[in-house]
């Protein structure tokens, strides 16, 4: 029996306010594992802390919801354990590139295969709206209330400083684009970032909907884009000021687990336990 | 006729010097001897002094003892550090390139031999070890050829004339000081002919894991506790594990989270500083009921403090570090068995009461390498998976309904593992429904938080090993690395004709109350001991039974471990 | 004739309803009442239900109680869920739009007011809070006329036009009640005529440190703490001052770190998961003697917990959650004036004794808007920087041989600023010697580690505030926000002519033992109440005192205050 | 008197391996503090846990030893409390780049007026030799018997994505250079980014004095470099994989203290403390 949206329904309501972004993200995730046959036990979400963190409770799967901002190493130990296990944090702008930062910096260079997808508001939701590290210059919340006077981070360049194999950035509002992203992350051997554009319509009326209707262009439309040029994508990304949207960068290769030494198919939650009493004899002869 | 005797090298740290000190200490393991190897250094790559001591004896011995019979020194300053520890008779064995002088007082004798000399005629000033060793053999009253096989294994790989090098040059050593020191050699008796392991606590620890069904280890680089993950990484992998050198702390422990829920056996490895980094993760297992453990090697604290220095000082943070009313459970080895055995049951316990479990381990413990007195015993090591919920079940649970949390009365719940069709639910340190839904339902939050404390009441047994006279007039409570001096102290006592008896704690949480309450009662005084400033484990017990006034403290911080003597001063001030 | 009622207002999450309780609340505060205002509410931004509850009276109350005499619904919900605790001929206002039923057994009257359409009619929906507080001012017997004031300055920014239709949407509101309500209504006792500022603790607690001279703080968000960080970013900048909304928690607390070495006074606010990621700072602060303030208001845990529910369980982390032997002061405000004064205090003990200072607040104390019952005098807040090097005690040292941590008799040693000539040294979380320089010296090791905790010492008075009668039978222990319930039962507890005493612990650690031994020895039974599932604070008392057998638990962790009915009934068992 | 090396000259003698690299990081921070005139007292370091970490053990200024990886935090409270000391943040690539990365990436955006010293030896020297983020590809250590399978973290190349104002590149081989960058970012007023190669000759055996004397190059002899070209500027350090030393990029603009609201030039160290009575009753007339 083919896999049906239902499959990955729950019977809780969703929480967010009305016209949340994050709607948009949790219907096109659905709609992206109903598109890739994945069976709901399959598949594992590893979420974060914030308003966006409870894309997890809304979906039929397995869920993990960490404490803010680690995400990324969950998953990670979550991967390795089980490589059979389609594997997508997901959460904050706060979660993933504040507190979240190092993490998010270590997992674009360890390149395990899962798929990082960031509900990005440029705000803090959850806790009331302050000021997020994307949220840009001037930015007036709670916490900065003469103005954001920081640079705000610049996800998708980080990620091609990087070397991640797979960057990618969405928007809410446009919920067929982003299936297909999260369909191209999944797909990807290898870390994939999506970078959800998501707007918090309660706490940030600076982008809104219409702020980014206006100014996001799809790469598909940039006349001879090569998401294979790193180089190529950087400059479009840091000439377009990041308003872009698309698989901006991909790049093929071995994940992380791929190069691990001794590392099998078969995942280790598979595998015997059991040592056997040669090969202990073996471990203990070392110390003879 | 030695029964019992100590070497300790000096020199300056990163020349190598420790390999001596190994070859003295394996070959000797071999021979029958029981052996226990300590190492003093500091935090600094090289340059400083750092010293080494093996004892050796024809009986167990877990802990370093004050007496040198035999002390090596490459450097002047090792002399002067080291030999009022040189028992009378003793013999000191010095490189003559720095012209030793041996200080006023000491009644030993000075062998000055020109070690580095010889090793360079004979190949390479880098063998002055072996010369040494060879010096020793004969100040021992031991044959040079014990330590002909161990050359020919070490060096082997590298050629036969490296290995005739060696051996030219442990002779030379021992023809030197057979032709100097002549009568002057003590006489060791013989060891019982078995051949014995010889690792470290650490070693251990890892061997343990292994053992367990470990497969994941994640970890950070800390003294301590690197040499697990070092181990590891080159073990893990021939079993289809690997070992994942996180960007911190927190990411160790939170990929533990990760692989936990996955269902795979993890662990890491660190010390204080790394240890109060991951006490926000340590809360979400316990809340999430996910099962990790973590290996906490304690060093001298607070802070960075003396990273190269024994202390227990994490006591209160392993307990209750993390915010909230978190039960985890908290093991302490006190011997090299035990950081093979505890550890490995560490990973049954965290799957048996789903959280997380924080294995005390010390530095003195941990970096000791010493003879394995009982056989590590692969069949003692059972794999226990706690309850997991079955196929069958889960296919009879309504589609995404399956109880996670179900409130029972053990507290235990069966769990599913992702990848397990219909098993699928939410795990959060949220407070949460039995099938993971979050809630602030008040009934629910008292149901869920009396689960999971519940829990820590089927912890039983186990936590609590007796030694000695069974109505002790003084009793000895410790946990971890001062076992081996408390053992002694309890053979000085008895030697006294006096009674003494060692509660020795091998689980500090859940406190085995059951178990100690009555020893606690009988005896009339009670004597903590314990590595650190401020009595934790006194308090511990105080907090957990009483008997305030009972309880008195033997208190070592300065970064050196308990010598039995010291025990045995304290004891005596007690019962006086 | 009411001289205490109690008023609350539900409805969903996000629509603002709690600015009618802020209303009211001001008002009254202004008129000489006491006012409690508590909210209920969750994790969540919009939809979901939420309550707050406004307790007034002619004496200071501090805790929110059962009943209610007025309930404003905006949705059924809020009948079904509050209903039940409306006390016989009660009012309920409820919206006509959702058509209000009273559940069966209410003996209440309903007055079922089209408040949005009223509302509407006036000018905007929003105003319906404002038709409410109309309506509410008839059922208690109050004259509108009454917020005539709060409504002009809170809509005069808006304009002319605001304010009358403001006023006419209370009019309306108030003529309906009357119209509807006729004969049935409440009547008041007059306030005290005495105006009284009204503010939650986090105010308070933003207030003290301003008033404390404190220029710097680094915090990041969380639920319950960040209004203070909130608070300030407003006001600091006034005062040359600076809030930095950090990356993280570790960079708060290290941020206080860098800023307390410089000199100046810093603090950061957070709450249990936070709090747990500053573990191995809050060792360094210790380690190195470096003052900063760290409040947690506390959360219900484990993990992420409840976010927006009220627990007292982070005590062992506050007290011992650092590895090593860390020593730090831990103070607790019981009421909204203690966030005030403690929180100033704080800052000099964290100077005075040259350590981290955690003020132990909760998601009760931080959040319940009341009156300030008495008042909040600068005077009363002194500065004590501690022990400072001058200028000329600097320029007498040799150059670069300044002993920052000089073994002392009080463990105290003045301190240099960076800036000052000729005070160079090194702060560091290693062991070190009185210069700073790092050593693994055993004997200087010892002396610095009990210098640093000999300071703790010096801590002494003003941890315990004694209340109730001076030969209780029963004698009841707390900390933070249970301190309005307790003072509640011991009231009720004399009424029935039986002795009741209190004992407040405003310090946790070092725990106030002089001033609690006698106390707990005279009491012949102890009722130790707390907002935990474990009885961190019983078990502390325990660890430190003793009294097993005479300690008894109040225990609450659903999340919600203890209410004093509760606590007598407890006492009561306890007595039996 | 003018300042003299003695003066920042300690008893002390440095701990590191004969030949360690930190002994020309020393002694180029020495001679620059000398250099700029800068009395001890009027100088901040602010150092990590590792070899490196040790570096403000051996001179004689003010001096905070922090835990592992959060020189950075501590650095922005020092300098927020007493702006007018010469700040300066020194650690080793695993304090900096690993542990201390959400640090380093949050520091580069908020940009503080303090110069930050890393002592990058692509290795951990402390703790024995272990895998460091900054280790190449295929290294062999002990904790990657095997070889590195991670991509190397670009510190260079994350500086000048984050919109960093001063970015440069030393090697503490070539002395005479790394003290003109230690008193540019000193003079930079913001966050100043110092890469210092610092060979670690025990534990890494591959990135050696003579493996970058062969392959560092100056950007100075670089045709037409302009270092206030950004996009250049990056393009420059990945065509020559990091390899460069120099000046890579400078911009001049406000500090964050600059842009804080009611920032005052005086040290807020230097302020009066006390609350005057009638701001008091401003504060509290808020909650009338
Ligand atoms: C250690 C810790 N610090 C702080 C918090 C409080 N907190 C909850 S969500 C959040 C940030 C929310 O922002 P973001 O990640 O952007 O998510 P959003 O709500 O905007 O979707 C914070 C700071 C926490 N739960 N844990
Ligand atoms: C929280 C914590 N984790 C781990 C350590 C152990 N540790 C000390 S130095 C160091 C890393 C050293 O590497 P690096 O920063 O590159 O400095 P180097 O020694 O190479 O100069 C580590 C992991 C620690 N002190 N604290
Ligand atoms: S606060 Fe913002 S991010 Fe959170 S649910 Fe509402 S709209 Fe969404
Ligand atoms: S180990 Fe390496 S980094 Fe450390 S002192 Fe020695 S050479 Fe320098
Ligand atoms: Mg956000
Ligand atoms: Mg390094």
């Amino acid at each position: 029996m083919p896999v049906k949206l239902a499959d990955f329904r729950t019977t809780e309501k969703s929480w967010w306010c009305p016209g949340c972004g994050d709607f948009g993200v949790l219907s096109a995730l659905q709609k992206a594992l109903v598109d890739l046959q994945k069976e709901p036990h399959e598949v594992a979400i590893v979420a974060g802390i914030g308003c966006s963190g409870k894309i997890g409770n809304y979906i039929n799967c397995y869920n993990i919801h960490t404490t803010h901002g680690r995400t990324l190493p969950v998953a990670t130990g979550l991967k390795l354990a089980n490589r059979r296990l389609t594997v997508i944090a997901a959460g904050g702008d706060g979660d993933g590139y504040a507190i979240g930062m190092g993490h998010f910096m270590h997992a674009l260079r360890r390149n395990v295969d899962i798929t990082y997808l960031v509900m990005d508001n440029h705000v803090y939701g959850l806790t009331k709206g302050q000021v997020s590290p994307t949220s840009d210059a001037g930015f007036v919340t709670k916490s900065t209330p003469s103005g954001n006077v920081e640079h705000p981070v610049r996800p998708l360049e980080l990620a091609l400083a990087s070397g991640c194999g797979f960057v990618a950035q969405g928007f809410s509002g446009w919920v067929p684009q982003l299936i297909e992203l999260i369909k191209a992350g999944v797909q990807h051997r290898g870390f994939a970032l999506i970078n959800a554009i998501s707007p918090c319509v309660t706490y940030n009326l600076v982008n809104t909907y219409d702020f980014y209707r206006e100014r996001l262009k799809k790469v598909e439309d940039l006349p001879g884009y090569d998401p294979t040029d790193r180089a190529k994508a950087l400059q479009a990304v840091i000439e377009h000021d990041g308003l872009l949207t698309g698989v901006l960068y991909r790049r093929e290769g071995p994940s992380y687990e791929d190069q691990l030494p001794g590392f099998r198919a078969e995942p280790i939650v598979e595998q015997d336990l059991h040592l056997a009493p040669e090969e202990f004899e073996k471990l203990l002869a070392e110390f003879r | 006729m030695l029964s019992e005797f100590a070497w300790k090298v000096g020199g300056q740290q990163g020349e190598g010097i420790e390999s001596s000190g190994d070859i003295l200490a394996a070959v000797l393991a071999r021979r029958g001897y029981h052996v226990h190897g300590y190492r003093v250094f500091s935090s600094r790559i090289k340059g400083g002094h750092t010293n080494y001591r093996v004892r050796v004896s024809t009986r167990p011995v877990r802990t370093p003892n004050e007496d040198v019979h035999i002390l090596v020194a490459f450097d002047q300053e090792s002399i002067d550090l080291n030999a009022t520890e040189v028992v009378p008779g003793g013999v000191v064995i010095a490189d003559s390139h720095f012209k030793p002088k041996l200080p006023e007082g000491i009644q030993a004798t000075l062998l000055d031999i020109p070690l580095t000399q010889i090793a360079q005629e004979n190949g390479s000033q880098l063998m002055r070890n072996v010369v040494a060793i060879g010096a020793t053999a004969y100040a021992l009253g031991l044959p040079h050829e014990l330590f002909h096989d161990l050359i020919h294994e070490r060096w082997g790989r590298k050629g036969r004339e490296v290995v005739e090098q060696n051996l030219a040059a442990l002779r030379a050593g021992y023809d030197f000081a057979k032709e100097h020191l002549g009568e002057v050699h003590f006489s060791v008796a013989p060891g019982d002919g078995v051949a014995r392991p010889i690792m470290s606590g650490n070693d251990a620890t890892g061997l343990g894991a292994i053992a367990a069904g470990c497969r994941i280890m994640a970890a950070y680089p800390i003294t301590p506790a690197s040499d697990v993950m070092e181990y590891l990484v080159k073990r893990l992998p021939r079993f289809g594990g690997v070992v994942l050198q996180c960007e911190d702390e927190i990411a160790s422990v939170t990929t533990l989270v990760g692989a936990g829920f996955a269902g795979a056996r993890a662990m890491t490895c660190t010390a204080g500083p790394g240890f109060s980094l991951m006490q926000e993760a340590i809360g979400l297992a316990s809340a999430a009921e996910v099962p990790i453990v973590v290996v906490d090697v304690q060093r001298a604290g607070p802070s960075t403090g003396m990273p190269t220095k024994v202390e227990q000082s994490d006591l209160f943070a392993m307990i209750g570090g993390t915010h909230g009313d978190a039960p985890r459970i908290v093991v302490a080895p006190a011997t090299l068995e035990d950081c093979f055995y505890v550890t490995a049951e560490a990973f049954n316990l965290a799957e048996r009461f789903q959280c997380p479990v924080i294995v005390a381990s010390d530095l003195m413990l941990g970096l000791s390498r010493q003879t394995v007195e009982e056989p590590l015993d692969l069949a003692k090591v059972t794999i226990d998976r706690g309850e997991l919920a079955s196929e069958e079940e889960l296919a009879a649970v309504p589609a995404g309904q399956f109880a996670r949390y179900k409130v029972t009365a053990s507290g235990v719940s069966p769990r599913s593992l992702p990848g397990q069709p219909n098993g699928q639910y939410l795990a959060t340190g949220v407070e949460h429904a039995p099938t993971g839904k979050v809630t602030e339902n008040p009934e629910n939050r008292v149901a869920q938080m009396d689960k999971r404390w519940r829990k820590l009441e089927g912890v039983r047994g186990g936590g609590l090993r007796y030694l000695g006279d069974p109505e002790p007039d003084i009793l000895f409570v410790s946990f971890g690395s001062t076992f081996g001096a408390i053992e002694e102290t309890l053979a000085m006592i008895a030697a006294d004709g006096q009674k003494a008896g060692f509660a020795c704690l091998t689980r500090l949480w859940p406190l085995p109350k059951e178990e100690l309450a009555p020893l606690l009662t009988r005896a009339p005084r009670v004597l903590v001991v314990e590595q650190n400033a401020t009595g934790q484990l006194r308090r511990l017990i105080q907090q957990e039974l009483g008997f305030h006034d009972k309880l008195h403290s033997a208190l070592r911080y300065d970064g050196l471990p308990f010598l039995p003597r010291q025990l045995y001063v304290r004891a005596g001030e007690v019962v006086a």
